[in-house]
This record gives structure tokens, sequence and C-alpha cells, in this order.
């Protein structure tokens, strides 16, 4: 197998990419409100999801994805061999390419700004996915060199794998493996993440702590033409509600919150409004987990009769049609997601009989943990009224997002609803779904899989399917994943209600393919590919 | 006077000892970790343990304490854990912020509150009287969001007087203080309407209608100084209040004040940045209380501060 | 020197209980019977709901999934998830009173044993309580309450105990400063010179004197203990969902105060009225247990 | 004098017809004041004399327009100043007069005047309001108005605020204020009353001599006849809203008409002219202070320490012989109130007090409280002493109570007993404080004072604030229980009168020590330390006639009780100088 991909000029991806139709316009400035803070620019550290896409505009990573779609594509990488034993990847660099301070980006930066996310000093909340390296358990142990990447040349990395694992090039397009220049992490230290440092399209000139920050576009940007934006704002501190209104008003271009609640039958209800807005999925999953290592959920039945019980077209009614109902862990656009299976059917009955079945035909109580932000506290309600149907009282504690993690991670939590928390996929794969939240690794003190769910042949069938990295077996790997998740739902160790859709109000004059506005992997909006109009 | 200051400091030095001790306890037993927020969803458990150890979070609270006293008393408050940015920078780049805006609304809350107390007073029993009392009433019981939505929503959406919310010029201030000073301002007009009642009995009110003086002198010069003390002892108050209790007004008017600051990493158990607001908020509050006692005898030189 | 004293003659009745006359005012009279609907409510919710508080109901939300407003069915309109608003109330005022009258109960309770054993006893004792409720005084109340009530699981009753312990702070300045103030009065002084031990002067003498100050802190205390519930609940340390609570009705829908006002506005309303009742009663009663108030009903 | 002859006509300043003052209430109008008249001429000064609820304040407010309207107005009659009718007059034409050509002076000078403003902010406001001066002239005449009640250092008063300054002070800047636009009539409403008899003294002298030179007609408010002979034209003496007599001084004094202007002037307490004394006393100690100090702390600085206390009693040594009156005389500040307090232990003190031989200190807690029972204290202000959310009979119980002594219906009969004893019914048991008068509420003090039979009561200004026809009665009380009960008094009082009527020994303080003491006779027939002599000197005599003594003029104000810490007061020495008559050297 020596498979490599070519990265061609623009030209060519604007004419393999269907979604861009007219002629985009270059200049303008963009304004994007968020409610809360920006924590964080440093690609190694953001982790949120208002910080996930302006990271991906302020650096690079050796792959990246079509815009609007979850087709991977080469970044900074120019091409990519992999080895047969799909142990070696070899990437090699585009030329020219510079960081915002000037200097040319080389093969060094790539090899220190994996190993810096690697070295448990950097804290990184993205350390875990870099686990397929070789040398990773070392280097993460102790912050030593990592034996797995090495730069033989300066337009050349090569990534040793400890094990073959076809999530890798995802891996490689995620922020946490994104290109920083050494020397100014070194010489900002912790406070890199306030002064970001790239080669993206956009450099960061200005961030007013809790007011704005403001991207300005990279003129030397690598992708010549792109970004088309002059410039973009960030602020930040505003209520979803009077953003809405300040959009409403012709103030901001994009409400990055979303359209709240409160203002959503009034926006889909005026045509006019709605024209504006874009719908989209959205690689999101919402579940409920049930704890498996406790009664009365060690009971296959009482996991089953969960998942029967809940109304999900309701609970979807409830949050305004502003999702789908959900049958198994992966959401439709997901590849490996298994089109045929109906999972199971809203039945009270039937699941009345399941219960009794396990012994508890007179129902039992409970608790459902749930972050403690609208709309979660009331789904739970919902999710409450449905147990009740079937005799099961569920007594809701609606707790912050930190005390949730924690009940989860010690599994003192017989039920969580995971809104708010979890999984936005981090990458568009299957696998994402899996190891930390289903799989035995996830099952520990601490660990995110709530549900301590751990089914030893699934996560053999999850090695094995991650360790099909041929190209040419992608469907059968997906159906490997399709297996593994089916497998899931008949343990039910969760019970999926609804795959969240993405609605974006953007300003009329702000131009593009709507699916720039629904982007899988950049949230709200795909920032360097957007233009204004006019 | 130098004295009586100082040895406020020196007590103020000890309050916030105790408040910075009893943060810390109960950010110590709060049952979530912030280390699993840090390491994120992937993470092993010895990557866990090695922050955990980076951040001195395994050791004994006592050393834990200690150390960040230590730091403190440097002036180090530490850095954010998800931040990962001084907390320092954090809070100094949004206390101005909540300063003005406390300052505005003090301000606002007197001004609304002192003339309808006063106009209360001296039209007591009368139907103005029990129509200022019922509004006052409402004013304490309403909702801070959503006078803060109806009055940003008339005045900036509807009429476009203001913009809709932002910070930085006087008309950004407008909306903010004056949705907290008409929440505010009711406690502020049933103080003074008591306190001018009893004011109004004096015998020096009397003295001075005995002067000649007219009806506005009288309130304006002899009245309402005398009337002022106890609303002076309430701002000591309600900067407590404001310190921690503005964080809707500002996410509304998207102020970027300390209470968003402090709100999310609540959610989040930032323990440094909750340490640090703590700490700011409670000095705030005591160098508050500290200059309306300091205030007071420049209103009443019979008062001595002892 | 201006008015005589009227001079004691009239025949020495025993006045009419104080209920009597409280229920002789008007404006009292309203208070009073704004408070028994309130209670009645509460009590019997289980009657008077039209329906059971928590039940979603399929026909309450639009198909958009949008409250509905007052209506022949649901007279007070639904919630975002389709309960009947007016049972939601009616439950929800057992919370609120419980909330509002124990919180705040509580809250006096602390802050008169802590202020009157600082002003009345002074000394050490006096003085270092007076140090902590310094101390409390500076702490933000609202960080304070918000850690208190994620350690303790949030119930009713801690949250109550929760809002009792951040709001006793300035009722024992107050009652400090009037105990100290009274504990100097010739009174008091006459009560030392006869033998009267600390309980007697206390209890018969101090507690009697503060009872103004309390029923007015008291009552002012009711709105703001509710809508610090309130607050609590959407900061998700307050009283678990489902259960009601006025204030967490308005927490909950206060984004939705334009698109269903009626969400916002009644509980508000009944918030209103509650505090507004307390405090007619509280004004009435305060003049009524004031002998020098007497004959001026 | 210089007072131009004019026609008797034109002398009229102010006038008053029929007036007719009256309070709304649920039962309709009642009557304050009825059917007064009164003609004031220029420089004349026409005192109006009479007890609490006379309607004297209430006619001087009337004139002033200060009414508290709604509640009280005028209702009939006329007040004519000059030629203005002053009843109908617009409250804008009113303000223009007052301050201006009828001018007031309070009782209280410490709560008439605004404690937030400085003096000299309260005179030019006063004299802005009616005369358009710049900043600077009106702080001028301010000066002068200073300088003519003979304030000390009075460009430094302007600055100082009225806590600063001592009652005769405060009073004074109280007349300067009102004589600063020379009104033709000025009030004096109890000008005196709250002063020290020294500081009465000066500020009586003070007006007579303003009066002389600018020629203003005076209304002096007093129930002091001693105030009234010393300084009044004519009389006017007021009972229950109506006029009693009209008279020259010299003749109402002289030979007053009616019975309740009689039955006043008997009443007032006369020095020389108490009645003898019953012997009573005994020779056996029952209280004896033994170089008794009171100190109170002064705390400063950075870490309040101690620097410097005030010596409220200075060791101090006396007895009290059971059955007699023992009479503290001095001025406010001299430390006979804090003997009085150290005594029932409500101050600390250090030294030795014993009662009835057991030193204070020593006792334990069930000792200390048997002895409350023998101690009692009656305070100066009834209304303060009594508990006013109690019941009379609760109030009076309670000692009973507190001591467990008799059964619920015991108590309550004795209760009944002791109002009567003090000349009230028993019908008043459920009655509150509030609802008697002032001589009442000391009735209802003494009876529970009495309630324990103590073997000592101390009387701390206990009548100072009666009236005298009250006063006298109280007085007589306490005669009639001494005799019967043989119980001992220590008498705390400023009065000078008073104390001559009541005791059987004297001790003079000043300065937190005593200055003097020995039995009535000695001290009033030879008084030999000149305080003693000045606070004689100082008491106004009820008799026009008698020549007014020249004003021994007061070195300067009082020194102060405060020292360093370690420093104190030189020590006085009492040397007898015959019969027991202790005088310091």
């Amino acid at each position: 197998m020596k498979k490599l991909i070519l990265s061609t000029a623009l030209a060519t991806m604007m004419a393999m990419s269907p979604t861009l139709a007219e002629t985009p316009t270059p200049g303008g400035n963009m304004i994007v409100t968020y409610k809360d803070d920006v924590a964080t620019l440093d690609p190694a550290i953001g982790y949120d999801w208002q910080n996930w896409s302006m990271i991906k505009s302020v650096f690079d990573g050796l792959m990246d994805y079509e815009p609007g779609t979850t087709t991977l594509r080469p970044g900074l990488a120019e091409s990519y061999e992999i080895s047969e034993d799909g142990l070696t990847y070899t990437f090699k660099l585009r030329p020219g390419v510079k960081f915002h301070n000037g200097r040319e980006m080389t093969s060094e930066d790539v090899v220190y700004s994996i190993n810096r996310v690697v070295d448990p000093a950097t804290q990184s909340p993205g350390q875990g996915f870099f686990g397929m390296i070789d040398g990773f358990d070392a280097t993460a142990a102790d912050g030593s060199a990592l034996t797995g990447v090495s730069a033989p040349d300066a337009a050349t990395v090569v990534f040793r794998l400890s094990r073959p694992d076809a999530t890798f090039l995802h891996v490689m397009a995620l922020n946490f493996s994104y290109v920083v220049p050494k020397e100014v992490v070194e010489a900002e230290g912790a406070d890199f993440g306030k002064k970001p440092v790239g080669t993206g399209a956009f450099k960061l000139t200005e961030w007013t702590l809790g007011q704005r920050l403001v991207f300005e576009k990279n003129a030397d940007y690598w992708i010549s033409g792109v970004p088309y934006l002059d410039s973009f704002t960030v602020e930040v501190g505003q209520e979803p509600v009077v953003a809405l209104l300040r959009a409403q008003n012709g103030e901001v271009d994009i409400p990055g919150d979303g359209i709240p609640p409160a203002k959503f039958v009034e926006v889909m209800s005026d045509p006019a409004q709605a024209a504006n807005v874009v719908e989209g999925g959205q690689l999101h999953t919402g579940y409920v987990t049930m704890n498996v290592t406790a009664a009365p959920f060690d009971r296959v039945e009482v996991r089953r009769a969960v998942n029967m019980a809940i109304n999900k077209d309701r609970i979807v009614q409830v949050i305004n049609g502003r999702a789908v109902p959900a049958n198994q862990p992966l959401p439709p656009s997901m590849p490996g997601y298994t089109k045929d299976y109906a999972g199971y059917a809203y039945d009270v009955d039937a699941a009345k009989a399941l219960l009794s079945e396990a012994g508890y035909a007179d129902g039992f109580e409970t608790e459902l943990y749930v972050m403690n932000t609208d709309p979660n506290p009331r789904i739970a309600q919902a999710i409450q009224q449905d147990l009740k149907a079937i005799g099961i009282t569920a007594n809701i504690r609606s707790l912050a997002q930190a005390n949730v993690i924690e009940a989860g991670g010690a599994g003192t939590a017989p039920m969580i609803w995971s809104g708010g928390m979890a999984w936005i996929a981090d990458f568009p794969d299957p696998s994402n779904f899996y190891g930390p939240i289903l799989g035995c690794g996830g099952a520990v003190e601490g660990g995110w899989n709530w549900s301590k769910y751990c089914n030893a042949d699934l996560d053999a069938l999850a090695a094995k399917a991650d360790s099909t990295v041929d190209p040419a077996k992608a469907d059968e790997r997906l159906k490997l994943w399709s297996d593994v998740y089916m497998g899931v739902m008949e343990d039910a160790p969760w019970a999926p209600v609804f795959n969240e859709q993405r609605f974006t109000l953007k300003s009329p004059r702000m131009g593009g393919a709507d699916a720039l506005y629904v982007d899988p992997v950049s949230i709200p909006v795909n920032y360097d590919y957007v233009y204004i109009k006019e | 006077m130098l004295a009586y200051i100082l040895r406020r400091l020196a007590l103020s030095a000890l309050i916030l000892l105790g408040v910075s001790f009893i943060t810390f306890v109960l950010l110590y037993v709060l049952p979530a970790d912030p280390v699993r927020q840090i390491a994120g969803r992937s993470a092993t458990p010895e990557t866990v343990a090695s922050i955990r150890r980076q951040l001195g979070l395994d050791q004994p609270f006592v050393v834990q304490y200690g150390h960040y006293l230590w730091n403190l008393l440097q002036g180090d408050l530490g850095r954010s854990y998800l931040q990962k940015t001084e907390v320092a920078a954090l809070i100094t780049s949004r206390l101005p912020a909540t300063l003005l805006l406390m300052l505005a609304a003090i301000t606002c809350e007197l001004v609304i509150g002192l003339t309808l107390g006063v106009i209360a007073a001296l039209y007591r029993g009368r139907a103005l009287d029990n129509v200022l009392m019922l509004s006052s009433f409402v004013t304490v019981s309403a909702p801070q969001f959503v006078v803060a939505l109806l009055l940003l929503y008339v005045f900036a959406v509807k009429l476009g007087w203001f913009p809709i919310g932002g910070y930085g010029t006087f008309a950004h201030l407008v909306l903010p203080a004056l949705t907290l000073g008409i929440l505010g301002s009711g406690w502020y007009a049933r103080i003074m309407r008591s306190s001018m009642l009893d004011v109004l009995r004096a015998d020096f009110i009397r003295t001075a209608r005995a002067k000649g003086l007219g009806r506005g002198r009288i309130i304006l010069g002899h009245a309402i100084p005398n009337a002022i003390l106890p609303v002076i002892a309430m701002i000591g108050i309600d900067i407590g209040i404001f310190m921690s209790g503005i964080v809707v007004v500002e996410s509304v008017f998207g102020w970027p004040g300390i209470g968003q600051l402090a709100w999310q990493a609540i959610q989040r158990v930032d323990i440094p940045i909750i340490m640090g607001v703590t700490l700011v908020s409670a000095f705030a509050i005591v160098i508050g209380n500290l200059l309306a006692d300091l205030i007071s005898p420049l209103i009443d030189p019979r008062i001595k501060l002892r | 020197m201006t008015a005589a004293a009227p001079i004691a003659t009239a025949p020495a009745d025993k006045a009419p209980s104080v209920l009597r006359r409280l229920l002789g005012r008007k404006l009292a009279l309203f208070g009073f019977l704004i408070i028994v609907i309130c209670v009645g409510g509460a009590v019997f919710a289980n009657w008077l709901a039209p329906f059971d508080p928590n039940e979603q109901f399929f026909d309450g939300l639009t198909l958009e999934g949008a409250p509905l407003p007052p209506g022949p069915v649901y007279w007070f309109g639904t919630d975002l998830l389709g309960r009947d608003l007016l049972s939601r109330l009616l439950y929800g005022a057992q919370t609120s009173l419980i909330i509002g009258l124990v919180a705040n109960g509580a809250a006096l309770f602390i802050g008169t044993l802590v202020g009157v054993t600082a002003g009345y006893f002074r000394g050490v004792i006096g003085t270092v309580l007076m140090r902590f409720t310094d101390l409390m005084m500076a702490f933000p109340a609202l960080l304070l309450a918000i850690c208190l009530a994620a350690i303790f699981q949030p119930s009713l009753w801690i949250v109550a105990l929760v809002i009792a312990f951040v709001n006793w702070v300035q009722t024992a300045r107050v009652v400090f400063t009037q105990t100290s103030s009274l504990a100097e009065r010739d009174f008091i002084a006459a009560e030392k010179t006869l033998g009267a031990g600390h309980g007697r002067i206390l209890f018969r003498h101090i507690l009697p004197h503060l009872l103004p100050t309390l029923i007015v802190w008291g009552t002012l205390g009711i709105s703001t203990t509710v809508l610090l519930e309130a607050t609590l609940s959407f900061l998700g340390v307050g009283v678990q969902p489902p259960i009601p609570s006025w204030g967490n009705i308005i927490f909950e829908n206060q984004t939705w105060f334009q698109a269903a006002p009626w969400l916002v506005f009644i509980p508000g309303a009944a918030i209103l009225l509650l505090a507004l009742a307390f405090n007619l009663v509280g004004d009435a009663l305060r003049d009524i247990l004031d002998p020098t108030q007497q004959g001026r009903d | 004098m210089t007072m131009p002859a004019l026609s008797p006509a034109d002398d009229v300043v102010l006038s008053l017809r029929d007036l007719k003052v009256s309070a709304r209430s649920d039962q309709g109008l009642i009557p304050l004041i009825e059917g007064l008249s009164l003609e004031l001429r220029r420089g004349e000064t026409l005192a109006i004399a009479g007890e609490s609820g006379s309607g004297k304040s209430i006619t001087s407010l009337a004139i002033m327009g200060l009414l508290p309207q709604p509640a009280v107005r005028v209702t009939g009659g006329t007040i004519h100043l000059g030629e203005t009718e002053l009843t109908g007059l617009s409250e804008a034409k009113m303000q223009r007069l007052r301050g201006a050509r009828i001018a007031m002076i309070f009782q209280e000078p410490m709560t008439a005047l605004n404690p937030v403003m400085s003096i000299g902010r309260q005179l030019t406001e006063a004299i802005r309001a009616h005369e358009a001066l710049s900043m600077r002239e009106a702080r001028a005449r301010a000066l002068e108005a200073l300088k003519a009640v003979r304030l000390s250092q009075p460009e430094r008063r302007l600055e100082q605020f009225p806590h600063e300054l001592s009652g005769g002070m405060r009073q004074r800047v109280m007349i300067a204020m009102a004589i600063a636009l020379k009104p033709d009539v000025l009030i004096a409403d109890e000008p005196t009353t709250a002063l020290d008899v020294t500081v009465q003294r000066e500020v009586l002298d003070l007006i007579r001599d303003l009066q002389r030179d600018l020629g203003t007609a005076v209304i002096l408010i007093t129930h002091d006849m001693g105030v009234v002979a010393e300084m009044a034209d004519r009389v006017i003496v007021m009972q229950k809203g109506r006029v009693v007599e009209t008279a020259p001084t010299i003749d109402l004094f002289d030979a007053p008409r009616e019975t309740y202007t009689r039955e006043l002037l008997a009443a007032v307490p006369r020095i020389g002219g108490g009645p003898a004394r019953t012997a009573t006393a005994t020779e056996d100690v029952l209280v004896r202070y033994q170089d008794v100090s009171v100190r109170f702390p002064i705390r400063q600085g950075l870490l309040g320490r101690v620097t410097a206390q005030v010596h409220a009693v200075e060791q101090v040594s006396l007895e009290i012989f059971k059955g007699e009156t023992l009479s503290l005389v001095g001025e406010s500040g001299c430390g006979k109130s804090t003997m009085a307090r150290a005594l029932v232990g409500l101050v600390p003190h250090s030294g030795r007090i014993e009662v009835a031989g057991r030193a204070l200190a020593e006792l334990d807690g069930p000792a200390r409280k048997a002895l409350r029972r023998d101690l009692q204290i009656v305070f100066q202000d009834p209304m303060a002493a009594l508990d006013a959310r109690m019941t009379v009979g609760e109030l009076i119980r309670e000692p009973l109570l507190i001591h467990g002594i008799g059964t619920a219906a015991e108590q309550r009969a004795r209760v009944c007993d002791l109002l009567e004893r003090v000349g009230l019914t028993a019908a008043v048991y459920n009655r509150y404080p509030h609802q008697f008068s002032g001589g009442q509420r000391q009735r209802i003090c003494i009876a529970r004072a009495l309630a324990l039979k103590p073997k000592l009561i101390v009387c701390d200004e206990s009548v100072a604030a009666l009236d005298v026809s009250i006063q006298a009665k109280v007085l007589e009380l306490l005669r009639d229980l001494q005799r019967e009960m043989g119980v001992s008094f220590l008498f705390i009082s400023h009065d000078m009168a008073v104390v001559e009527n009541v005791s059987d020994r004297v001790a003079v303080m000043y300065l937190g020590q005593i200055v003097e003491m020995g039995s009535r006779a000695q001290l009033f027939g030879n008084p030999q330390h000149p305080y003693t002599q000045r606070l004689l000197a100082a008491v106004p005599v009820p008799d026009p006639k008698r020549p007014r003594a020249a004003a021994a003029r007061m070195a300067g104000e009082i020194p102060s009780p405060v020292w360093p810490l370690g420093q104190g007061p030189a020590r006085v020495r009492l040397e007898d100088i015959g019969g027991g008559h202790l005088v310091a050297r």
C-alpha cells in the first residue's frame, strides 16, 4: 500500500468542492458573538466549542478537511505516505508556509508541537488522542522526547505508530496537533494561549479580555485568496437573546450561540428571518447513561426498558424540533451509522414487561443527573415523566457541569443525561464515539465512560476496526464499527435520545455556501471561507 | 484618623484571611474535580495524576492553603486552570468595568431612591406616598433579567437611544446602570423615607423654620443632610451585593464585568479564579465599608472614628 | 409641653386580641387575606390544583413546542414542558412559603442571636461574633450560597438553610446596633438594679423592643428570599426540578418573557403580592404591638 | 433705660386677641388654647408662666406660625405684629417675618441646632434668608452677633459644630441667631431649663442685657417662678390653655389673686423655706464610700490602647447613715450620677463601697442579687426608665417576680397597695407608661423602687423634670416614706432649692471630687467653698423685690476631667471646720 494524495492549487479544490457556487468577494469585517468568554487560543489546550473553530483559523495541522464537509484533505502536509504495515506515516511539508511572525515553518516545529501536546506539563486535554504514537506512554509519564515522531529533514516528518490506527489522519487534523512556533511558545510561556502565533488564515490582532477578539487576514496565507474576510471580530459576554436582537438589528453577523429557544419559534415562523437560518446536521448525540455496575441498571432488561420508555419525539418537540430522534450512539451524518437499525421503539407496555422480567414490576427509585443549563433540566424532566410511566421514579439532580462530570466519573450517578457536556465529535470518525465513553478504558474511576460499561469483545472488535488502515478496506472498517455500536445497543448501556441539529442565523450580507455555516468540524462557521456579499 | 485607617486596614487583612480560608475550605470539599476538567475526556489516569501533581492538588489541605497564602502574599493570585492565564490579569481586565458599573449603579440608586424617599416622606400618608412605596416594592421584587431585557428592548431596540449592550462609552453605561439603579432604588427609598420622617420631626427643623427659611432650603439644607446617614451605611452592604450579584445584568448588556468571570469559573471549578474573584470582591466590600465609615464623619461631624 | 398626656382615668380594660385588631385595619385585612389565600393554596394544593403540577400534557405544547397562553383548559397557560401553570403555582406556593418563612425565619433567628449576644454581653464573645459578622459581610453572598448548596446536595431544606446562612448577616448588624443602644438605656439599667437576670432582661425587655425591627426585616426579606431561592435554582443549586417554586418558575422561563409573558408575569405578581401582604401585615403588627400607638388604629 | 417715650398704642408691637388654637382628632376639634389675649410693648419682658399642658408653648408656636398644621391650627382670634395680622398670612409672607421681625429661642439648644452644619453656616443662613448680603458680609454680621452674645473666641466658633460647644455656648448661639437681625419680638421658650444653674444665670443676664441694648420686646415662656421673678415686667399665668391671671410681676408675687397662682407660688421651693426635718437619721452607717474612683478609658491609636481616662469620680469617701437623706449637688458632668451608678453596680469602680458593712466587690452572685433588694434607684426621666412595652402593673410587679416574693395573687395585691401608696389607683394596673403624665410616671418608678422595701433609694435627679406642683408632691411623698419606713435617700440634684428642702446632709461635687460637705444648715448657712458659693448665688430667687446678686462670672469653661494615662487631678483634701462641716482647702 503506497497511497499518496497530492495537494493541488486552490482552484482545483474549489472545483472539487460542490458547495461553493458563487464567486466570493474579498473584504469586510464579520461580527460573531458568544456568551461565554474565550478561554484560550492555544491549540494544545483549547477544547471549547467557541475557541475550537477560532484555533482552526489561526493554526493549521498536517491534515485538514474540505470546507463544510467531513472529507480529509492535506493541510500543511503537501503529501503523505503510509507504510505497508500502517505503522509509519511520512509527511512532506508544504514549502514556504510562514508563521504569523514571518518565520518559515519547518518539520522541527511539527515535531515540537506534537511533543508539546503529549508532554504532561502542557496539561493538554487532547493528550489521549496521541496514544497510538510510538513512545507515547513514556512521554506522557515524564515529558521526555517522543520517540515516534521525527524530522529527517526540514520538509519531512515521520510518525511511527505502536499500532495501526485508522483514525491517525483525523488526529493529525485535530486542533491538538496543530503546529506552533517553538520560540514564541517558549517566550510567551503560559500566555501563549492569549497571544497565539500560527500559520493560519487569520492572525489575532486584538484581545480585550472579556470583550472582544479581533482576527485579521493573514495576507501570506499559503492558500492564496483565502481567507475572504479582511477580519472578523468575536464579541463575548452577551446573552444569546440579546445577541439575537442585535443580529435582527443588523449589528451582528452571526450570533454564535445560535437562536435562543425562547426566540426560535418567532424566528422560524417569520419567513424573512427564517431565510437567513441555515440548518444542518451535527456530529452530536444526546443520550442517557445507565451505570451498568450497580442495581438496577446491571440488568440489561432494565436498560432496554429505559430505551423503550423514552418518548423521543416528545423531547424533540419540547426543544422546538431542533433535533432528530436518535436510536444509536452514532449520529446519522457519521460514517458507520447503521441506517437500517430500527432501535428500541417507544413502547411503554413492552418496557413495563421487561421491567417485571427483571424483577422490577413495581419499578424502582433512582437518580438522573443533569447539567443545570437550559434546556437540559427540561429534557431531564421529560425523561423523568417517561420513566414514571413505566414505574421508575427518577429524582433529578441538576448540578453544575463539573459536579455532574465528577459524579459520572466516580460512578455514583445511576443515570446521566449527557446534554451540554458530551459528545460532539472531535473528528468525523466512528471511533470517536467509542473509546473513552463506551470502551473499557474509560470505565475506570474518574473516566468519562459514565455507564462504566465494559465489553471486552466489543473492545477487541473496535481495536480491530481501528487497525484496518487500508483505505480500500474503509467500508469493511465501517461495517466493523457498525457492529460495535449494534453490540452496544444490544447491551443498552445508553439510551440515545436525539441528534442535535444546527440552526445558524446569519446576516443577509453573509455569503458562502450554506454548508460553511453548519460546518461539521468548524462551529459555528468556517471563518476562512465565508465572505461578505456586496 | 490615620491610626484609625491603619487599624481598619489591619482588620481588613484579617477579614480577607478569613474569607480566603473559608473559600478555600469550601472549594476543597466541593464535590467536583478540577483536574478532570483540565485533563479532558481521553486522559489516562496517569495523566490525571500527573496534572494533579503539577497543580499541587495531591497535597494535604494545609499545604495547599499555605502555598496559596504564600503566593498571595507575593501578590500572585495564581493561574487559571483552564485559561492558563494569570488570574490577576483576568481580574484586572474586568475590574474597571465592574467598578464603573457599580459606581454608576449606586449613583442611579441614590438619585432615584433618595428622590422617591424624600418625596414619599413629604407626602406621608397621602396617595403619592402609597404609590411610591408600592413601586419601591415592585422594584425590590422584580427579577433582574426581565427588567434588564425590558429596558434594553424599549430604549435600545425600539427607540434606539442607546446601543444594544457593549462597553466603552457613556451611552453603553446608561442602561445597565439604570437597570441596577431601578432595582436597588426601592431599598434606598424606604430607608430614606423613614429616616426623613424622623428628621422632619426634629427640633432643628423647627429652628430652621423659625429662622424664616423656605421649604426647599429646609429640606435640601437641613433635612436631607441629616437623613442621609443610614443610607451611607447601606452603600457598604450594596457593594457586597454588586460584587457577586450582577452577572445577569452584565450578560444582558454584554458588560465585561467580574460577575461573568466568576460565574464561568464556578461552572468549571476553576479554583484560582474563584479564589481571586472572592478575594477581590471581599476586598472591595471591606474598602467600600471603610469608605462609607470615613464619609460618615464628613456628613455628620458628631461621628468620631475610633 | 404641647398636648397634655391623656390622664389615666379610663377603666383598665384588657385590650382586644392582636388578631382582632389586625383585622380591624383595612390594609392589614387585605394583606392577611392574601396570606390566607397563599397558605390555603399551598396547603390545599392537592384539592385546588386542576391538574398534576408535574404532568407534561401532550396538548400542553404547540406543535413547534411553544407553551400555550392562558385559556379555558389551562387557565394560566402552560409552561415550556406543557404543564399547567396554575397547578404549578399552587404547588409552588408550598416551596416558596417554606423558603420565605423558614429561610427568612432562620436568618432572623441567627441574626438576632448573634446581634443580641454581641450587643448585650459585649466582651470577647461579642467582639468575636461581630468580627465574624464582618467576615461574612465581606463574602460575596451569592458565591457563598452556590458553594454551600453545591457541597450539601441541594434539597428544599438545604436551600432554605443556605439562604438563612447567607442572609443573617445584615440582621445581625442591625440587631447588634440596636441592642447596644438598648443596653445603654435607663430602663435596662433599672432592670439590672432590680436584680433581674440576663434571661429576663433579654427576653422580657430587649427582645420586645427589637420586635419592630425584626418585623420590618422579616417582611422585607420575604421577597428577596424567594428571589434568592429562584436565583439559586437558576444557577442549578436550588430546589431540584420538577418541584415548582414561584421563583424557579420565573427564572426557568425568563428568556421567554416576550414570547410567553404569562410564564414570568403571573408568578412575578404572586411573589409581589405575597411580599406586599406580609409587609402590610407586618406594618400593622408593628403598630399594634407598640403600646404607644394604641388607640390610633 | 433708654426707652423712648411713646404713646401706649404705638408702643404695642404684638397683640393677641381672643386667640383660639385647636387640635383635630377623631372626636372633632379639641381646644388647646382658648381666649388668649395679650399685648406686648416695646422693650418689655412678658413672662408666660405655667406648668406642662398649660398651652404656653403652643402660644409661642401660634405666634411664629409654626403650629404642626393641619393637625393643630388657629381656629379663632387674631395675632397682630405691628399692623400685620398674622393668622391669615400666607406661608411665604410669614417666612419673611420669621427670624427677621419675630425670632425664637428654644429650650434644647442641642436638638434645636442642626448637628451637621457649622455654627457659621447656620448663622449666615439665617441672615441671608432675609437680607441680600454676600457671604462675606453675612459672615461679618454673624461674627458680630456672636460677639454680642459674649461668646469666647467667636471666630473659632463659626467653624465649629454644635456638639463641640457646651450647652451654655449653644444657647448663646441660638440667641445670637435670634437677635442677629434685630427682631421686634423675641420669644424665648424655656431658654434656660436645660442648663446648669451657673450657666442659666449667665444666659438670663445676657438676655436682659441684649434686651436693654436693642429694645427688643421679649416673651419669656417658663415654668420657673424664680426666672419669672428675675426677668419679667409682667406675667401671664396659664393653666390648661386658659389665662388664669395677668399682672405686673411685683404685684403677682406680692398678692396673687387667683387660687391657682397662689398654689403655684406656694409649691416653688425656696432656699431657706424648706420645712423643718423630722429627725429620722441615725448614727448607723448604711453605705460607706472609701476612696472610690470611677474612670472611663479612652482608647486611641493603632492598637486601640487606652491612652487617657475620664476621671468621673476621683477617690471620694463618704458615709450615708440609716434613715438620712444625703444630697449630692453639682453641675452636669461633676460625677454625682456616676457615684450613684457605682453604688448600684451599673459602672465598675475602684476603691471600696460597703453596704451594711459588706464590700460590694466581695459579694458573690446570690449575695449581690440579695443586695439589690436593699438598694434601689429612681432615675431622672421616668419615661426612659420604664419599659414602654409593659403595663404599669407588670412593671411594679417585676421586682417581686425577680426575687420570687409571694404568690401571684400576693404580688398583685402588693402592686395595688404600692400604687395606692404613691397616690395612684389600682385601676391603672393594665395601662402603659405613655398614658401617664410625667409626675405619675415618676410615682410609678417610686412604687417600683419601694416594692422590695429597700434600705436605700438613690434619687438621681428624680424630680428635675417635673412641674413644681408635682415636684412638691413627689418630695412630700419621699418624705412620708422616709418617716414611715426609715429608708435612706441618696438624693442627687443640681437644684439647690430642692436640695435644701429634702436633705439632712449635703455634699457638693466638682470635677469628680467632693469640695464641701456638711449638714444642711452648715452648707446653706455658711457656704465656705467658692464653688458652693457660686452655685448658691446663681439660683434664681422667686422674689422680684430681692436685689439681683452681681453675677459671679466663671473664669472660663469647666476644666476637663480627661487625663492622660498615669496622670490625674490633684486629690482634694477635706478639712473639718467644725461640727462635721468639711471643706476643701
